[in-house]
This record gives structure tokens, C-alpha cells and sequence, in this order.
């Protein structure tokens, strides 16, 4: 058997006594976009926050890639090949948009010596030129100067994946990577994890808009209240009496 | 052509500017005085300033732009103890010699041929307060000794030269207390002088902690003597501790109403300071570098400088020279001899009585 | 050159040296207030070496530089768990404790001070700010001084990039007290004089000051900040006792019209754009 | 040592302590509040000592010259409002820092230049201005000082915690810019903390007048480190802390005095403080940072 | 006379000139929306309204009273509120007390209370965290605390930034029928979305900025009809770095 990309078994969670999450299990299997949707509210974020290590667990496992990293330091677990982005766009606002690239960039490249070498002074240095190509894959070469400061949001916004990518990960969890995005620029997200996924990554998705969800997802989990309330191909979770009540509602699809 | 010059690192901003301001006044008026007898050797003295803001490093760069630049042939000053301590060595590597007017921590001219100093070692003035505390027969049957623990020249005057002292005149210590140069809350340390209840307190600090040890012992209800050392020798201390302090015994050498030389370097100190809007009463310093002004006026007459350039380092040397073997020079303090380095010269023993520093009794050198 | 220039210029060299003690850390957003206790400890240990030993003043230096980095690798490590203000009050504290033991410690003069006997010129103290200024460009163009401004950027995402925070965090501290360290040996051998009372707050406070001066968004403004504070008071000398007053008045309208210091990123690009409109990216 | 040297020491170190809690708490309102280290309170706190001092030499009748002094202080601040604080919003925290710092040495060498850099007597109020009781000697200057700091806690905590406009602060504590989407006239707001803050730091430098009889320029460095220690130590923002760090700080230095010595001072003092930091990074009464929320 | 009248406004950001001579008008009980793309200005002209941000020209006025140089203060005390962009919910301080923040220019004190009541009947998720610090909501449940604290002002003109952000399906659905409802309790509201097909479903007007500039404004449902509307939408509506 194929191990699987993530691997959650038996979590659970709670702040200062308010249980988030409740026993949740589910895997990502490699190559399989997966979808983790729910109210709000529901935990999808602490999920990622607990799979990142954000917060440590209260109980449960997580795998990844075959590695248990359910008690690995937060530092370490990009290199277990799992990466994320975040659901409030987090850019370092120092440096500028390339630098950020350049950080996302570290987890392969941690040796003393490539910490050390003065890669400023080689305008063609090989990470950069990397940086620089991710970038433009993604229409965002013009601003590989700009501190990321005041740069309109959606720009803000696929900043922050492209840095999630630079990392190499295997398996990449992104946290509402369409919202506030209008429907051109979900289009070209759309197109761009295409690709990614084209290129043998897995991705973890959670998203409100449930028309993307639909156009690239091939597995959805649906948590409610912390807990699993159903999982399988969104068609299928759709007609569920449970999830409608809880949260796609009486929705036009 | 060729004027004398000498250098001066004057302390005019910084931490002792009020000991220090009215010292210029005192070095223009030794100058304009030697200059109007027509100077040394038939030629005029010229001094060059520099504000060294009571800064160390702003010391030496002074001393280097007198060496290197102004082509002194002798400095005043520095101020400070710790001004001294980083000018003494460029001096001497640059053949020029330095004469301070304040800095009294004991030992600072060893090793130095070209370091002078116009003040008198602690140990040499509380000698001389506790002299005259015995040869005037007032209590002495118990001491303790009260220093700041952060300056250099307090804390060798508590913890060496008042023990010392105190054991040649066979008081006993029975303790002793400290405080930080900052302190301004000495009631702890005077609630344990008032369980020892001594007859002398010796005192090693600035002015500011007597001023606040007089205030607390007063409001403790404690009394007893307090002396001193130079480093309280301020003509305003008594109006500073408003009614504390009295009977306050410390030693300094320079006593205004001591002769008439004094008396009349302190009036016409006090017509030049009033008209600059300054203090008008001299301090030790003041009278300090008027001296020394003339201390190298004289030795620049035996060593006959000349001024000129060619021969300044020559003539540098000469002038340390003279220095070192000067004897017995009348000078407006008293008479001055230089051992190691430092003045010899009498000190005066003065005692705070109805809110007035009044002369207790002078102690010539030996 | 004139002794005066050679005096003033030394000064600025000791500036320099503390301005990239401070600035080292501040990068990566830790404001270090203790930094003359870390000169304090290159001061006192080399000038021990030289002076108890007879160590080579070459061999004591480096020794004492090194003795103040290992004493910021030790402290940083549980001190760096704090952070902002904390970490200042911290690092103000240990400035604090170091000096105060200095003070205290009679085999080095304690409060009487501690004369060295070994001399290094002017030029050696050139010399060293000189090292000193070119270590820092050299790292300013590495991934070392990215990581800096990332940590202070967003710590928690450089954590889950992978980033050692922490390694970061400390190596720029520990880095730093040496660089403190290194000066204050030099100070030590070349005023041939230590006293704890000179490694006070105001030493720790003033450098910071100067250092945000200058501006910390590049690696000139330290260099910058530490000049402007040596030779303004200079230039201000004529004006007497209002020269410090003066001086304070300046910053104070200098930081409200450019908050970000002296020298910046957009400064320094705006600089490079008008000869060549090449990158701009190294700064 | 004998138990009433004891108790005597304890008080000492109380009445220290009170004055060092006054500047915990204007240091506290500065920082919990605003986020701003203000180095120019030292400087205020020396204001209100000095200013006094001056109109009292002056001739003006001793109320007055204490009113001045609180409003001369209170002024300053606006202008440290006004140049350190409010250019510099949004940029690093470190930098107005260094504005405030420049007030400080702004104040103390204007000080210098007026007055010189001597410590001047203040004037006693009354000829004998202490309890005793017993052998305990207790200055009732330093008594109200701490029964006013005491209650200007208390009342500050209520209002912070409890008012519209508590909340209002606390909304531009934390975010200025949101601040001013709520429609909070930060305009009006913030200059009212900073002349809070001043009014605490100066009332503090005139107890001290009184109490010690005694200003000087730089009367506020070593009560200003003090002070911003004991706000470390209890917990920074919270007034409580400031309170119980400055007792603290006072008692710290007192008994390492009378038991061990005041060169131990500032090893003790600043010691505390830096084995508090480390094993309590919060200070004794303040909340810890939690993981935020990603 | 409409309740909010801007005329002819441009801002700049440095050398970015984000709007440009942007005209709009809300009536008393009007739903009116701003579409856009990403950049486009819609945040800054609700920050322009609000008094925000500086104009450079042009003018506003606000219950017939000429605001366009009044302090935002001034101006949300008259009765105009926003649901800014991102929330900006006060992550130090509780929920409730957010809540209460909202209020915090209201005279009228004895109503606040129940007005909160009926805040959290409406949002349950809020009633159970009431006590906890707002830094530890979900993003959606941070989103209903910025549009309750926008309530609590009592307002006459809700200007809301991208509200249904993050918000579930099911949930969105339930934000739009509460502006509905609002509205038909008298509210004027301003509304700017990405979510165009709903924004539209509920205005009375639209309006539609392209590089800070209004391209389009009338009815949507004749807007949502244009071409032109696809093509602001579809076509390169981006703004170019400066
Ligand atoms: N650090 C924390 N402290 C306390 N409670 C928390 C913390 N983090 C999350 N929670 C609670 O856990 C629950 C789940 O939050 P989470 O952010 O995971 O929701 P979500 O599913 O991502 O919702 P949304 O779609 O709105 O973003 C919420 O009720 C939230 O209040
Ligand atoms: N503080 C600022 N400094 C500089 N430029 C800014 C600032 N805020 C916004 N801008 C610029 O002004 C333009 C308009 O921005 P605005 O935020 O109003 O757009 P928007 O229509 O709300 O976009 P979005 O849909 O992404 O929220 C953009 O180009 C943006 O980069
Ligand atoms: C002015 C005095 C405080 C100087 C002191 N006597 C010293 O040696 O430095
Ligand atoms: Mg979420
Ligand atoms: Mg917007």
C-alpha cells in the first residue's frame, strides 16, 4: 500500500477547555486533492495549525509522508515535505517580494555554507534565478522588487502561495487561497494548481467557495463542531442532509 | 614672536561643570597677570582650550591636539581622576607634561614622568583632620567609616585610607557603610550609623552625598562628626545642607580667609566671576589652577623656554624637569614641592559651625 | 594628519565598532540595551591577559572578543525566550549586573579602575572598525542578514519556513557581543585604561540611539549614525554649553521628519537607480 | 541585626519603594498602553522637581510653584507627544524610542544650563516631616506618597478596565489605525495618556523633592531605570504589577544594603529583574504572550 | 437630497493616484454596491468617506452636512460606519468588549445592552465566546464580530468591505438576508464585494471602479447584464506597481 501524503488519526484539540477539535481522522492520499470544508468556525484552520505545528496536540497522530511528525518542532516539519499558506496572508513586510521567495526557499538549502555565501553580490545566483522563474510563472515578475508592504491584496495573496511552492514541498496545504480573489483571478489560481497538482503535488485545500472546490478537488471532508460529519466526492457530500444544514444551506448550484 | 603656549582641558560641560566653570577665570587671571609683568623670558604666555566635557576620551583628544597640533609646551589639567587615567600614558608618549588641578584618587602619577598633579593624596588631608580633631581634644573614641562605592577616589578613602588612619590614632572602627554615587535615599545606611552611634563618621564622596548623609542623619536624629577628605571641599556645602551637617570637619588647600594672598586672589576672583554672571567664592580648584599657571610659569623661567617650534620637544622636557625638582615654591595656595608627582602643600582643616565653614587649624607639610 | 582629527576619528572608530554590536541583533528585531557590559568583559579580559599573562595583545583580543560572544551565546540563550520590551529590559538588566561586577572585582582595580599597559595605535584601531565595517557588508550580502530581517519580520512563518528562529536569534546576539567585546578590547589597549563606571547604560543607550539614527533597514546607517553622532557635537563645539541641548533638539526633529533613520532601502535604491537602473535588490 | 533595624529597613524600603511605583505606573500607562518606552518621563519626573524648585526660589508661594511644575511637565509631554510619539506610528517600536531619549537629554542639559549640574536643596515644607514611632523614624511625605500612588492605582485600574474610554485606550493600545476606523478621536485620546503619564511621573519627582529634600538635573536617570525595572518585574500593563515590582524593588535594594552592601545594588536590583525575565518572562503579574492565532 | 453625496474625490497614495474624481450617491434606505477588481480603489473610497484617508479634490457631504473636512470621529458620530477590510476586530481585548467598542459613541447607554442581546441571538457562535479574547475566533466568526460592532454604533450608512470574505456558503447566504433585513429597517447601506452576482441581487445600485476610476453606475440589473461589466471582471484590471 501507498503511504498516504497526510495522515491524521484520532485528533483532538481543545483551547482553555472549548474542544475545537474531536477526535478527527483522515487521510491525503499522494496525488489525491483533498478538500477540507465546514462552517465556520468548525476547525479547518486548527487543522493546519496542529498539522504545522502551530499548537501541539492534545491527542492523536499525524503523519507525513510516512514520518510521524506529531510531536516534531514546528521548524522541522516543512522538511517532512508538507508546506502551507496562510489564511491571513502572512508576508514577511520587511523584505522584498523576492527575498520572501528566497526564505521559502531555505528548507532545501540549510547548509552553513549556503547560509554563508554572499549570494547578493551574484545578480544571477542560481536561487535567484529560481525565485525569479516561479515568479513569473505566476505573472509576478514585475514586483520582485517591491516590499511587500502595500501591494493589492490578491497580488498579496499569490505572493504568499508561490512561497508555499518554493519550498518543494510534496504536499501543500493551502487555507482559503480563492476567497477575495474576483472570478479572473480564481480562474488563474485555478489554472496554476493545475499544474502544480500536474507536477505530482498533493494539495489540502480548505475553501468556502464550493464552485472551485468542485472544478479541482477529487476528495472532500467536511468537519463540523471539530468533527468529521462526512467525506467522500463533493456530489456525493453535497447531498448529505447533514452538511446542508450545517453549511452549504439551500444553495443555487 | 614665538608666544608660550600652554594647553588647557577645561571640564566646562559634563558631569563637574559646577566645580569646574569658574576655573577658566582663574587661568586668565594668572595669564593676564604674568603676561602684564612681561611675561616669561620676554615672552607671553597664550593658552589654548579645549572642553573635554569631563569625558576621557575627550581627554586625549585634546592632549593630542595640544601635542600635535598647537605645539604646547605644557598642559593644564586634566579634570577628573578618570580624564587622568587615559591622558597620562599619551602624555608621556608624547614627551608633554600635564598638570591636574582636581583629580585626587591616590597613586595616579606612578609610572609617570610627565604627570603632575596640583592636589594633595586623601590620606595626607584626613591625616591632617584627624591631627587637628586630636590636638584640639574634641571626641574620638569611636569611628565608622560612610563611602560611595562607585567612584574611585570615595571608595579608597572608606575602605583604605580612613581604616588606615583610624588605627594610627587608635580609634576603633566599629563599621562602615556605603552608598551608590547616585544614592539619593540614605536612610538605610543611617539606620545601622545610628545603632553603631560613633564619634566620627569617615567620609569618602562627592559633595552631593555629604550634603544627603548630613540631611538624613539630621532627620534620623543621629549626631555625631563627620570628615572629610578634598573631595567635599565646596565653599557652598554648608548653605547646600541647609542646616544639616554641622560640625562637619573635612580638609581642603585653599582657605579663603587664610592669608592675604588668598584674600586677595579671592576678591579679585569675585569681581572677575561676578561680572560673568558665575559663583563668586573660589573653590579648591579655582585656586588649584591658578596656581599651576604659575607653577609652570616658573618652571618655564628656570628651564628658559623660548617657544620656539623647532625646539618644542627640547623644551617640553625641559619644563618636566624643573617640575619634578621644584621646592618650596611661594605659591598663592602655600608653599608647593613636588614629590612623585604630586603637590606637596599645607592643608587647611576646616569645620561647618552655625552654617559657616570656619578655619579649625592649618597643617604644614610634616 | 592633525592629533585632533586622529583623536576625533578614534572616537568614531569605537562608535562604529558599538554601533554594529547594536545592530546585529536589532536586525532581527531584538533590542540590545546591555551592549557596554559586552564591551566591558573584551575590555577587562583581554586587558587581564596582556596585563596578568603578558599575552600578546594580538592573541588577547581576540580572546576577549571571543569571551564576550560565548558570554552572549550563554546569556542569549534563556534571555532571547523574551521578547520586545522584555528583551530590552533584559539585555539592560545584564548591562547592568556585568558592569556592576566589574565594579567589584578587585583583581581588576574594581572601582579604582584597571590601567593596561599594552599600547595599540590610532591606525590599529582604525584597523579594527575597518574589519569590523567589512565583516558586516560581507554578511549583509549573505542569506544569514535575510534570515535576520525575516525573523523580525514574522517570526512564527520564518519557524514554519523551516527558519531556526531561535539559531538566528542568538547567533545575531551572540555575533554582536563579540563584535562589543572586540571594540572594548581595543578601547582598553588603546586608552591603556578601564574603569566599570565608563560601561554604563548611557554607553548602552546612546549607541542604540545612534544606530536607529543612522537607520537600521540597511547595513549603512549604523556606520552612518555612529559618524553623525561623533561629529555633530564636534561641529556644535563653538555653541559651548547649548551644544548638547542643540544636539537633542536636531534629533528629535530629525526623527520626526524621517522616522525610518537616516539611511533606508528606498534612500540607498533612489542613490543607485540614477546612475545605473540596474537591480535593486542589494542593499 | 536587631529587629527594630530590621523593621526600620523594611520601611525604608517601603517609602523607596513608593516612588519607584509611581514611575512603574507612568511607564506602565506609556507601554501597556500606548507601546512606547518613554525615556522622556525621567526627564518629566525631574521636571516637576525642578520646575518647583525654580519657582519656589522664584518667590512663588509653594502651591503655585507645584501647579506650575505639573503643567510645565504636562506640556513637555505634548510635545513628545507631538515629536516622539505620533510621527513615528507604524513604523519599528524601537524608533520613538530614541525621540523620547532625546527629550531626556533635551531637559536635563536645559536644566544644566539654568541651574547647573550641582544638586540644589529644596526648601522643607514643614521644619520635621516624620512620624516616630518607637525608634522607627517614618517620613510622612513618603507615607502619602504612597497612600496617593496607592490610590492613583487603583482608580487607573478601574478606568482601564471598566470605562468606555478604558476601552477606548485599550483599542488604541493595541491598534491605532482600527482606532481611528471606530471612529476613536485618537486626536484627543492619546495626548490625554501622555499628560496622564507626565502628571504621574512629575507628581513623583516632586514627592521625591520633598521627601529628600534635594533636585537635581539628573535626578531622573536612577529613579527612571528604577522605575521601568519595577514595571518589568511586576509585569508590564498591568498596574498591579507596577505596584508590587516597585515595593519590591525598593525593599530589594534596601536590605541588600543593610545586609550585604551598596555595591551589591545593582547586581541585587538588576539581577532580580533578569532572573524574573528569564524565568518569568511576563513579570510576576502579567499575562503571558500566547501563541497567536494564525 | 441623498444621504451621502460624494462629488468628484481623488486620492493618492505617494505616486499612486488610487481614485480619480469618483462620484457616488446613497439615498436614505438604498442598497448600494461597488464592484472592482483587486486594486481597483473600492477599500480606499470607503476609507476616503469615512475621513480615513486625505483627499486630494472633491467633496462629501453626509446628512446634508458638508463632511469633507471633518475628522472620521466627527463623521461616524453623525451616523456613518464601517466593517473595514480584514475585520480589524480587537484581538486584546474580549468579545463582548469589542462589542461595547462599537457603541462607544453612543449617549443613549440603557439600550446598549439589549441591542447586544439581540446581537448574540443572531450570532451564536459569538454568545458562547463572549468572554474569550476575540484573537482566538475562526476567520468567519471574526467576521461577524466586525459586522456586530458595526451594528452597535446604530448607524444610518453601513459601509461594508468584502463582508461575505471567508464566510461559508451557508453563512453568506444568512449575511445577505441580514442586510436585506437591516436595510429594511431603514439602514442605507454601501456594499463592496467580490461576490458580484449576490451584491447585485440585493442593490438598488451599482457602481463599478476600475483604476480608481467609476467606468459604469446605474441599475444592476442592467448591469449585470453588460458586457462591460465581464470585461472589468475579466479584462487586465490590475494596477501596475508605481
Ligand atoms: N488559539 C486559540 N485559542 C482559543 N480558541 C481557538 C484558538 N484557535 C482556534 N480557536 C477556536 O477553535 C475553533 C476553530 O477555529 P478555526 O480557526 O480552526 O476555524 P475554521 O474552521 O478555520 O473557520 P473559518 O472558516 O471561519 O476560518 C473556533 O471556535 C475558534 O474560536
Ligand atoms: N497604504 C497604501 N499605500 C500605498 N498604496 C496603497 C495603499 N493602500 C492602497 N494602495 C494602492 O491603491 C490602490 C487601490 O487600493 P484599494 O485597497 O483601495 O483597492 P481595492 O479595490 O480595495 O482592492 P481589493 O479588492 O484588493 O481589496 C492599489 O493599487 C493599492 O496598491
Ligand atoms: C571633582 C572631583 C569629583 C574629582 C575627583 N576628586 C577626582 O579625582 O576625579
Ligand atoms: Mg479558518
Ligand atoms: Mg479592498
Amino acid at each position: 500500500m501507498m503511504t498516504a501524503a497526510l495522515s491524521i488519526q484520532g485528533l483532538n484539540k481543545s483551547f482553555a477547555g472549548v474542544r475545537a477539535i474531536t477526535d478527527l481522522s483522515f487521510e491525503v492520499p499522494k496525488g489525491v486533492t483533498t478538500a477540507l470544508i465546514g462552517p465556520n468556525g468548525a476547525g479547518k484552520t486548527t487543522v493546519f495549525n496542529l498539522v504545522s505545528g502551530v499548537y501541539g496536540v492534545d491527542a492523536g497522530t499525524i503523519t507525513a509522508n510516512g514520518v510521524d511528525i506529531t510531536h516534531m518542532p514546528s521548524r522541522k516539519r516543512i522538511s517532512t515535505g508538507i508546506a502551507r499558506s496562510f489564511q491571513n496572508i502572512r508576508l514577511m513586510s520587511h523584505l522584498t517580494v523576492l527575498e520572501n521567495m528566497l526564505v521559502g526557499q531555505h528548507v532545501r538549502n540549510t547548509s552553513l555554507r549556503a547560509l554563508l555565501t554572499p549570494y547578493r553580490l551574484f545578480p544571477n545566483h542560481r536561487w535567484k534565478v529560481e525565485a525569479r522563474a516561479a515568479l513569473a510563472e505566476s505573472g509576478l515578475e514585475e514586483w520582485a522588487n517591491e516590499t511587500v508592504g502595500a501591494l493589492p491584496y490578491g497580488v498579496r495573496k499569490r505572493i504568499d502561495l508561490v512561497r508555499a511552492t518554493l519550498a518543494g514541498a510534496s504536499v501543500l496545504m493551502l487555507d482559503e487561497p480563492a476567497a477575495g480573489l474576483n472570478p479572473s483571478e480564481t480562474n488563474a489560481l485555478r489554472d496554476h494548481l493545475k499544474a502544480l497538482m500536474a507536477k505530482g503535488i498533493t494539495l489540502l485545500v480548505v475553501e468556502h467557495d464550493m464552485h472551485f472546490v468542485d472544478s479541482i478537488c477529487e476528495n472532500v471532508v467536511v468537519l463540523n463542531f471539530g468533527e468529521k460529519i462526512a467525506e467522500g466526492p463533493l456530489s456525493q457530500v453535497r447531498q448529505n442532509a447533514k452538511v446542508r444544514e450545517a453549511y452549504i444551506g439551500a444553495e443555487e448550484v | 614672536e614665538d608666544d608660550l603656549v600652554l594647553g588647557y582641558m577645561m571640564a566646562k560641560s559634563g558631569p563637574y561643570v559646577s566645580l569646574a566653570n569658574t576655573n577658566e577665570i582663574a587661568v586668565d587671571m594668572a595669564v593676564e597677570e604674568i603676561n602684564a609683568k612681561g611675561g616669561i623670558n620676554g615672552k607671553k604666555i597664550k593658552v589654548v582650550k579645549f572642553d573635554t566635557a569631563g569625558d576621557p576620551k575627550q581627554a586625549t583628544t585634546a592632549l593630542r591636539s595640544f601635542a600635535q597640533d598647537a605645539g604646547a609646551l605644557a598642559v593644564i589639567g586634566p579634570f577628573s581622576s578618570s580624564e587622568v587615567r587615559t591622558t597620562f600614558p599619551v602624555g608621556e608618549r608624547e614627551g608633554l607634561a600635564q598638570m591636574s588641578m582636581a583629580s585626587s584618587a591616590p597613586g595616579l602619577t606612578k609610572g609617570f614622568t610627565y604627570g603632575f598633579r596640583n592636589t594633595t593624596d586623601e590620606g595626607k588631608v584626613i591625616d591632617a583632620v584627624l591631627g587637628a580633631i586630636k590636638d584640639k581634644k574634641l571626641p574620638m573614641a569611636s569611628g565608622a567609616a560612610a563611602y560611595a562605592t562607585d567612584d574611585v577616589v570615595s571608595k579608597s578613602i572608606g575602605t583604605k585610607v580612613v581604616p588606615a588612619e583610624f588605627e594610627k590614632f587608635s580609634i576603633p572602627l566599629k563599621g562602615s557603610v556605603d552608598f551608590q554615587l547616585g544614592a539619593f535615599d540614605l536612610s538605610p545606611q543611617v539606620a545601622q550609623l545610628k545603632q553603631i552611634s560613633p564619634d566620627i563618621v569617615g567620609l569618602g564622596s562627592p559633595p552631593e552625598g555629604a550634603v544627603n548623609l548630613a540631611k538624613e542623619l539630621k532627620r534620623q536624629g543621629v549626631s555625631t562628626r563627620v570628615i572629610g577628605g578634598t573631595t567635599i571641599a565646596d565653599p557652598d556645602l554648608p548653605k547646600r545642607m541647609d542646616g544639616a551637617g554641622e560640625n562637619l570637619t573635612i580638609g581642603t588647600t585653599f582657605f579663603a580667609d587664610a592669608n592675604d594672598k588668598t584674600k586677595a586672589f579671592t576678591d579679585k576672583f569675585a569681581t572677575r566671576t561676578k561680572a560673568a554672571g558665575l559663583r563668586t567664592d573660589p573653590n579648591q580648584m579655582d585656586a588649584s589652577v591658578y596656581d599651576i599657571v604659575y607653577l609652570y610659569a616658573e618652571a618655564m623661567k628656570r628651564a628658559g623656554v623660548t617657544g620656539d617650534k623647532a625646539k618644542v620637544a627640547a623644551e617640553r622636557t625641559a619644563i618636566r624637569d624643573q617640575l619634578s625638582t621644584l621646592k618650596d615654591y611661594p605659591a598663592m595656595e602655600g608653599s608647593i614641592s613636588f614629590t612623585d608627582g604630586d603637590a606637596v602643600k599645607p592643608v587647611y582643616v576646616i569645620e561647618v559651625k552655625g552654617g559657616k565653614w570656619t578655619l579649625l587649624d592649618t597643617r604644614l607639610p610634616n | 594628519m592633525s592629533g585632533y582629527l586622529t583623536g576625533v576619528l578614534v572616537v568614531l572608530a569605537f562608535n562604529v565598532m558599538a554601533a554594529y554590536a547594536v545592530y546585529l541583533p536589532l536586525a532581527a528585531g531584538q533590542l540590545n540595551l546591555g551592549i557596554a557590559g559586552f564591551m566591558a568583559i573584551g575590555a577587562y579580559a583581554s586587558a587581564f591577559l596582556t596585563n596578568e599573562y603578558a599575552w600578546p595583545m594580538w592573541a588577547a583580543i581576540p580572546v576577549g572578543a571571543g569571551l564576550a560572544g560565548l558570554t552572549g551565546l550563554l546569556i542569549g540563550i534563556p534571555v532571547l525566550r523574551t521578547h520586545g520590551i522584555y528583551l530590552a529590559m533584559a539585555t539592560f538588566a545584564l548591562g547592568q549586573v556585568i558592569s556592576a561586577l566589574f565594579l567589584n572585582l578587585e583583581v581588576v582595580g574594581g572601582a579604582a579602575g584597571y590601567p593596561v599597559s599594552d599600547y595599540v595605535g590610532p591606525n590599529g584601531v582604525f584597523l579594527a572598525a575597518a574589519a569590523v565595517v567589512v565583516l558586516m557588508l560581507y554578511l549583509s550580502r549573505t542569506r544569514f542578514a535575510l534570515y535576520l530581517t525575516a525573523v523580525k519580520s514574522d517570526p512564527t512563518v520564518a519557524d514554519l519556513l523551516g527558519v531556526s528562529v531561535r539559531g538566528i536569534q542568538v547567533a545575531a546576539f551572540a555575533l554582536g557581543a563579540a563584535v562589543a567585546g572586540f571594540g572594548g578590547a581595543f578601547y582598553a589597549h588603546h586608552y591603556n585604561f578601564v574603569e566599570a563606571q565608563h560601561f554604563n547604560v548611557l554607553l548602552s543607550v546612546f549607541t542604540v540611539l545612534y544606530v536607529l539614527f543612522g537607520g537600521t533597514q540597511t547595513v549603512w546607517g549604523p556606520l552612518v549614525g555612529a559618524a553623525f553622532f561623533t561629529l555633530a557635537p564636534e561641529l556644535l563645539r563653538a555653541s559651548d554649553q547649548w551644544r548638547y541641548a542643540l544636539f537633542a533638539v536636531f534629533i528629535i526633529v530629525f526623527m520626526a521628519i524621517r522616522p525610518q533613520g537616516l539611511v533606508t532601502t528606498s534612500l540607498l535604491r533612489f542613490a543607485r537607480r540614477k546612475p545605473a537602473a540596474e537591480s535593486s535588490e542589494a542593499a | 541585626m536587631r529587629g527594630s533595624m530590621l523593621a526600620q529597613q523594611i520601611v525604608n524600603g517601603l517609602m523607596l519603594g513608593a516612588i519607584y511605583m509611581l514611575m512603574a505606573v507612568a511607564f506602565t500607562l506609556a507601554i501597556g498602553v500606548l507601546n512606547f518606552l518613554n525615556f522622556s518621563l525621567p526627564g518629566l519626573f525631574m521636571l516637576g522637581g525642578m520646575v518647583a524648585y525654580g519657582f519656589i526660589k522664584f518667590g512663588w508661594p509653594t502651591l503655585f510653584a507645584f501647579a506650575a511644575a505639573l503643567a510645565v511637565a504636562a506640556l513637555v509631554s505634548l510635545l513628545v507627544e507631538r515629536f516622539a510619539y505620533r510621527p513615528m506610528q507604524g513604523g519599528d517600536p524601537e524608533v520613538p524610542l530614541v525621540s523620547s531619549l532625546g527629550f531626556l537629554v533635551l531637559l536635563e542639559n536645559l536644566m544644566l544650563i539654568y541651574f547647573g549640574s550641582d544638586q540644589q536643596a529644596f526648601p522643607a515644607l514643614v521644619p520635621d516631616l516624620n512620624l516616630r514611632l518607637g525608634g522607627l523614624v517614618i517620613g510622612i511625605a513618603q507615607l502619602g506618597s504612597l497612600a496617593l500612588s496607592v490610590l492613583l492605582v487603583l482608580w487607573l485600574s478601574w478606568f482601564l478596565s471598566s470605562t468606555s474610554t478604558g476601552r477606548c485606550i485599550r483599542t488604541v493600545a493595541e491598534n491605532r489605525d482600527t482606532a481611528v476606523l471606530m471612529g476613536i478621536d485618537t486626536g484627543r485620546l492619546v495626548p490625554m495618556l501622555f499628560i496622564a503619564s507626565a502628571l504621574l511621573a512629575a507628581v513623583a519627582g516632586l514627592l521625591f523633592a520633598v521627601n529628600y529634600q534635594q533636585v537635581s538635573p539628573f535626578m531622573g536617570e536612577g529613579v527612571g531605570f528604577k522605575g521601568v525595572a519595577a514595571m518589568i518585574v511586576g509585569g508590564m500593563g498591568s498596574i498591579w504589577g507596577a505596584v508590587l515590582g516597585g515595593l519590591l524593588i525598593g525593599l530589594a535594594e534596601v536590605l541588600s544594603i543593610s545586609f550585604i552592601g551598596a555595591d551589591v545594588v545593582n547586581i541585587t536590583v538588576y539581577g532580580l529583574l533578569l532572573v524574573i525575565l528569564i524565568l518569568r518572562p511576563q513579570g510576576l503579574l502579567g499575562r503571558p504572550a500566547t501563541r497567536e492565532k494564525l | 437630497m441623498a444621504l451621502l453625496d460624494v462629488s468628484g474625490i481623488s486620492v493618492s497614495y505617494g505616486r499612486v493616484n488610487a481614485l480619480k474624481d469618483v462620484s457616488l450617491q446613497v439615498k436614505e434606505g438604498e442598497i448600494v454596491t461597488v464592484l472592482g477588481a483587486n486594486g481597483a480603489g473600492k477599500s480606499t473610497l470607503l476609507k476616503a468617506i469615512l475621513g480615513a484617508v486625505p483627499l486630494k479634490s472633491g467633496g462629501i457631504t453626509f446628512a446634508d452636512r458638508d463632511v469633507t473636512r471633518a475628522q472620521p470621529h466627527k463623521r461616524i458620530a453623525e451616523g456613518l460606519v464601517l466593517v473595514p477590510e480584514g475585520r480589524r476586530i480587537l484581538i486584546s481585548l474580549t468579545v463582548e468588549e469589542n462589542l461595547k467598542l462599537g457603541a462607544h459613541m453612543r449617549r443613549d447607554g440603557t439600550a446598549i445592552a439589549g441591542e447586544m442581546d439581540a446581537i448574540y441571538a443572531r450570532f451564536p457562535n459569538l454568545a458562547e465566546r463572549r468572554n474569550m479574547l476575540a484573537s482566538c475566533l475562526s476567520g468567519g466568526e471574526q467576521q461577524m464580530l466586525a459586522i456586530g460592532r458595526a451594528m452597535m454604533a446604530k448607524p444610518r450608512l453601513m459601509m461594508l468591505d468584502e463582508p461575505s470574505l471567508g464566510l461559508s456558503p451557508l453563512f453568506v447566504q444568512k449575511l445577505f438576508e441580514l442586510i436585506v433585513e437591516l436595510n429594511r429597517d431603514g439602514l442605507a447601506v454601501l456594499l463592496v464585494e467580490q461576490n458580484t452576482g449576490k451584491a447585485l441581487s440585493v442593490a438598488h445600485r451599482a457602481t463599478v471602479l476600475e483604476l480608481g476610476r467609476v467606468t459604469m453606475a446605474g441599475d444592476p440589473k442592467t448591469l449585470a447584464d453588460d458586457p462591460r461589466l465581464q470585461a472589468a471582471y475579466l479584462g487586465a484590471g490590475e494596477a501596475t506597481p508605481a
